[in-house]
C-alpha cells in the first residue's frame, strides 16, 4: 500500500538523457531487414510471374517488352503494397528484394506511387507507347 | 483423461441423437444429427460439463448436392418435402472444445426457410455466434434473445448473406 | 491610405495564421476499417521515443478542435457516413493525411465487400504514408512533409499580399 | 419506488470516443451513476475478410489473414498456416518451428506491454502508460530487428518462416529482454501497490469462475478467474511440446487478478524465448508446399496474446479455400462487459472494458 508508486521513474528520468529521438533532424540508419519500398534487377528477370501471381493485394505489374530477349518493365504500385515480401520469396532468380533505406515515402499527391523499373531504354520505349503512363 | 476417452465419452453422451459419425482426424469427432435434436444435444453435453463452446459456423454446399446421396440427414430432409430436388442444403457446424478433444455437431438445413433454435437459454455465450449465423447465412436462430445484425449495417438488404456461396460481393 | 494599412494588415495576419498553424496543428485520429497496425503506430509516435507534441501536435478526441484528421484503413459500410460527418464537423482549413497502404489505395483489402474504398473516394486527401503500417518514423517524415507544404503555401499567400500592396502604393 | 417511476436512461458511447482507438458501440442502461444494462454494437471495421478469403489463393490468404489484426497478426497468420499445413500434410521443419513460436511469445510481449498501457491510461494513469510504452520500444526494435517490420510481422511462409536467427541476434533479443524483464518485475509491483491505482482494479468486474465458464471466457481474462485454459499448454503446437510454458492463474477474478495475471505470463513469454535462442534446432527454414491443397477439413488452435484463437479450415482441392471460419478471442471475452456491468458505477466501464483487452478489428474481420 503506496501512493505515487512513479514519482520515483519520473524524478530519475529527469536526470537521463532523453529517450526521445531527433527524427527527422538526426537520422539513425533503419535495421538490415527493413521491408521498404521494392527493389527490382532487370537483368536477373525471367518473367515468370510468379510475383504478380501471389501478390496479395496487386501491387506487381510485369510488362513485357520483347519476351524473346527477356525484356520486362516492372510497374510496382507503392500505394497497394503491403510490404510482406511474399513476391521476394517467390523469386528463384533473386531478381527482387526489398530495400531498407527507401521507406520515407511520404507524397503529397498519389501519382508519385506508381513507379516503373526496368532498363532505361525499355522504359522510355514504354513510355513512349503510353504517353499517358 | 487421455483424447481418446473423452472423445470416447461424448460420443456416447451423444449417441441418442447420432445419425451418423466420423473423425476427420485423430483428436476430432463429427457427430451427425437432425436440427431438432440440437438443444437436446447442447443440453447433455452441459450437463455432463463436456467442454466449451468454441464456435459455431456453416458451411454452403451450392452446386454440391451430389455429395450428400449417402446421407441419411439428406434423404431425411428430402423426404420432409422442405428441399427443391436442386436445392443444395447448408450445414451448421457447431464446435465443442475439451482439452485437444474437438466435437463437432453437424445439422443439415434446407436453403430455403433454414431455422435452428437457439442455444442461449443452455450456453448464454451463444448468443454472438447466432446473430453471426444468422446473418452470415440467412439461417432463422428460433428464440435467439437479440436477432439484430452483428457485422452487417442496419440498411443492408435483406435476404442477402453474404457468406453463402452465391453472394458474389461486387463494388459498393 | 486605408487600402495600404489594409493590405499590410492582411499580409501581417496571413503569416501570423500561417506561424499558428504550422507550429501547433492539432489532430484527430479516425479509424474507418483498419486492423490496427497503423493505429498502434500513429500512438506510439505520441509516446515518449518518437514525441510527435515536438511539432506542436496534439491528438485530440473531438474533430471540433482538430486542424488535420489522421485516417487510417480502408472505408468500411458503417465508417463511410461517420468519416464524411467527422470531416464535416472540423473547422476549415483542414488537412486530412491518409496513413497506411489500405488508407491510399485499398490495400489487401481491395475488393472485400463491406469496404467501400479508399479515404480520396470519400473525402479529399492532402498527404499519404504508404506502410503497412508505416514506421512512426515514416509517419512524422509525412507530416513534416505536409507541414512543410502549408508553410510554403502560407508564405505564397502572404507574398501574394505584399505584392497586392505593393502595387496599391505604386 | 423510486426505481419504478425512473426512466431507464440510456447512454451510448462510441463508435467514435476517445477512450479507445478503435471504433465500437455501447449502450449503457444507467440508474444515476449505476449501469443496469449493457449492449454492444459491432461492425464498424467489418471488412468481409472471411468472404475474399475464399476469392485468393492460399498464399495470398496469409496476408489477407494476417491483416485482421495488426496488435496478434503473428496469432492468425501462425493459426492458418498450421491448419493449411496439416491439411496438405506437410510439417515445416523444427528450426521454423521454434522461430514461430519465439515471435509468437514475442509478440505476446509487446500485445501485453501496449495493453498495460492502455488500461493504464483508462485508469487515468498515464505516467505508467508512457513508461510502458516506452519500454514496449524495446520489443518492437527486436522485432523489426528480427523480421523487417514493427507491426505485421509477416514472418510466416506456408511450409516455414522467412527469417533466421543468428547469434548476433540472438544476443540483440537476450539484451532486450533482459532490460525488459526488470521493468516488468517494476510493473508489476507498481500494479499490485499503488493505492490509488487498486481503487481502479480491485474488485472491479469481478467474475467468479462458474461464471467466467459460463461466460465462455478465454485467454488470460479467463485465466484471471481461475479457469485452466490455455491452448499453449492443452493443444501444444509449433514448438510448443519442447519448449513447454506453465499455465498462469489467479483465483481473485478482478481487474487486478487480469492485471496480475498478464503481467506475470510476461516473465513466463521471457524465460521461454531465453530457452527457445538457447537451445535453437538446426536445419532449414522452410518445406516444400503445394499450391493446391488437398481436400478436408481442420481445425487450428492458437493461444493468441488475447486467448484462444480457432480456424476452421475447408478445402476443396483447389488453390482457393472453401471456407475459412475465424473465431477470435475478442468475441468470447465481450461477455465479461455485458455479463458484469451490472451494478458498476459507469466510470468504471472503460476500465473493464479495457481489462479485457478487446480488439475490435479481430472481433469484426
Amino acid at each position: 500500500m503506496r501512493l505515487g508508486a512513479m514519482f520515483g521513474d519520473m524524478f530519475r528520468s529527469l536526470f537521463k538523457r532523453p529517450v526521445t529521438e531527433l527524427y527527422p533532424f538526426r537520422k539513425e540508419p533503419a535495421p538490415s531487414r527493413l521491408r521498404g519500398a521494392l527493389t527490382y534487377n532487370p537483368a536477373k528477370c525471367t518473367g515468370c510471374q510468379l510475383c504478380v501471381k501471389d501478390c496479395p493485394s496487386n501491387a506487381i505489374e510485369l510488362i513485357t517488352i520483347d519476351k524473346a530477349n527477356k525484356r520486362f518493365v516492372m510497374r510496382y504500385y507503392m500505394d497497394r503494397c503491403t510490404f510482406c515480401a511474399q513476391c521476394v520469396q517467390n523469386c528463384r532468380f533473386g531478381c527482387l528484394g526489398m530495400s531498407n533505406e527507401q521507406w520515407e515515402m511520404a507524397a503529397l499527391n498519389k501519382e508519385a506511387f506508381t513507379v516503373h523499373y526496368g532498363r532505361e531504354e525499355d522504359l522510355q520505349k514504354l513510355l513512349s507507347t503510353n504517353p499517358h503512363e | 483423461m487421455s483424447t481418446e476417452a473423452t472423445l470416447q465419452t461424448a460420443q456416447a453422451l451423444l449417441a441418442p441423437w447420432t445419425k451418423g459419425a466420423r473423425a476427420p482426424e485423430p483428436d476430432r469427432l463429427d457427430v451427425l444429427i437432425d436440427a431438432a435434436d440440437l438443444t437436446a444435444a447442447v443440453q447433455t453435453l452441459h450437463d455432463a460439463r463436456w467442454g466449451y463452446l468454441a464456435a459455431i459456423t456453416a458451411l454452403d454446399y451450392l452446386g454440391k448436392t451430389a455429395s450428400f446421396a449417402q446421407d441419411a440427414r439428406w434423404q431425411a430432409l428430402m423426404a420432409s418435402g422442405r428441399v427443391p430436388a436442386d436445392g443444395a442444403p447448408l450445414e451448421a457446424l457447431y464446435f465443442f472444445a475439451a482439452g485437444r478433444a474437438i466435437v463437432t455437431l453437424r445439422m443439415l438445413l434446407p436453403r430455403e426457410g433454414a431455422a435452428i433454435a437457439s442455444i442461449c437459454g443452455i450456453l448464454p455465450s451463444a448468443s454472438f455466434f447466432e446473430r453471426e449465423l444468422s446473418e452470415m447465412f440467412g439461417i432463422t436462430v428460433t428464440e435467439t434473445p437479440d436477432p439484430n445484425h452483428l457485422f452487417l449495417p442496419e440498411n443492408w438488404p435483406a435476404g442477402v448473406h453474404p457468406l453463402r456461396k452465391d453472394f458474389a460481393p461486387g463494388r459498393q | 491610405m486605408a487600402t495600404i494599412l489594409g493590405k499590410k494588415w492582411d499580409e501581417a495576419l496571413e503569416q501570423v495564421k500561417t506561424w499558428a498553424r504550422v507550429n501547433s496543428p492539432w489532430a484527430i485520429h479516425f479509424n474507418s476499417g483498419s486492423c490496427n497496425g497503423c493505429d498502434i503506430e500513429i500512438l506510439a509516435t505520441v509516446t515518449p521515443r518518437y514525441d510527435l507534441e515536438r511539432f506542436g501536435v496534439k491528438l485530440q478526441g473531438s474533430p471540433r478542435h482538430a486542424d488535420i484528421l489522421i485516417c487510417t484503413g480502408p472505408v468500411t459500410l458503417q465508417a463511410r457516413d461517420r468519416l464524411k460527418r467527422v470531416y464535416e464537423q472540423m473547422p476549415e482549413p483542414k488537412f486530412v493525411v491518409a496513413v497506411g497502404s489500405c488508407a491510399i489505395s485499398g490495400g489487401v483489402f481491395q475488393g472485400c465487400y463491406g469496404v467501400v474504398g479508399h479515404i480520396d473516394q470519400v473525402i479529399p486527401v492532402d498527404a499519404y504514408i504508404p506502410g503497412c503500417p508505416p514506421r512512426p518514423e515514416a509517419i512524422i517524415d509525412g507530416l513534416v512533409k505536409l507541414l512543410g507544404s502549408l508553410q510554403a503555401k502560407g508564405e505564397a499567400t502572404a507574398g501574394e499580399a505584399r505584392h497586392d500592396s505593393a502595387t496599391a502604393h505604386s | 419506488m423510486e426505481n419504478e417511476t425512473r426512466e431507464k436512461f440510456i447512454i451510448p458511447i462510441g463508435p467514435q470516443h476517445p477512450a479507445l482507438k478503435e471504433p465500437g458501440h455501447f449502450e449503457f442502461s444507467v440508474d444515476g451513476e449505476t449501469v443496469t444494462g449493457a449492449t454492444v454494437r459491432l461492425g464498424y471495421v467489418h471488412r468481409g475478410i472471411e468472404k475474399a478469403a475464399e476469392e485468393r489463393n492460399w498464399v495470398q490468404d496469409l496476408y489477407l489473414l494476417e491483416r485482421i489484426c495488426g496488435i496478434c497478426s503473428h496469432a492468425h497468420a501462425l493459426a492458418y498456416s498450421l491448419g493449411v499445413e496439416k491439411l496438405a500434410g506437410v510439417t515445416a521443419p523444427p528450426r521454423a518451428q521454434a522461430i514461430r513460436q519465439l515471435v509468437a511469445e514475442l509478440e505476446r510481449v509487446h500485445s501485453h506491454l501496449l495493453w498495460l498501457g492502455v488500461s493504464a491510461h483508462e485508469a487515468g494513469f498515464d505516467t505508467l502508460f508512457m513508461f510502458s510504452w516506452r519500454d514496449r520500444e524495446t520489443i518492437m526494435d527486436v522485432l523489426e530487428g528480427l523480421t523487417g517490420n514493427r507491426v505485421n510481422y509477416s514472418v510466416n511462409v506456408l511450409g516455414g518462416v522467412k527469417a533466421d536467427i543468428d547469434d548476433a541476434r540472438a544476443d540483440a533479443i537476450r539484451r532486450g529482454i533482459d532490460f525488459l524483464e526488470e521493468r516488468t518485475q517494476h510493473y508489476l509491483k507498481i500494479a499490485t501497490s499503488d493505492e490509488t491505482f487498486l481503487r481502479r482494479t480491485r474488485g472491479v468486474g469481478y467474475t467468479s469462475r462458474e461464471q467466467a465458464e459460463e461466460l465462455g471466457l478465454v485467454g488470460p481474462t479467463a485465466r484471471a478467474a481461475n479457469v485452466a485454459r490455455d491452448v499453449r499448454v492443452d493443444v501444444p503446437y509449433a514448438a510448443y511440446t519442447d519448449f513447454p510454458v506453465q499455465m498462469t492463474l489467479d483465483t481473485r477474478g478482478d481487474l487486478e487478478a487480469r492485471f496480475v495475471v498478464r503481467i506475470r505470463e510476461l516473465f513466463e513469454s521471457y524465460r521461454v524465448v531465453r530457452q527457445i535462442l538457447d537451445r535453437l534446432p538446426a536445419g532449414e527454414l522452410t518445406a516444400r508446399m503445394p499450391r493446391r491443397i488437398k481436400e478436408g477439413e481442420t481445425v487450428s488452435r492458437i493461444e493468441a496474446p488475447r486467448g484462444e484463437l480457432f480456424y476452421f479450415i475447408k478445402s476443396n482441392g483447389s488453390d482457393k479455400p472453401e471456407r475459412i471460419k475465424v473465431r477470435t478471442p475478442s468475441i468470447c471475452n465481450f461477455a465479461v462487459v455485458t455479463g458484469t456491468a451490472k451494478g458498476h458505477q459507469l466510470a468504471d466501464m472503460p476500465m473493464i472494458l479495457a481489462g479485457m483487452d478487446p480488439c475490435f478489428s479481430c472481433n469484426d474481420r
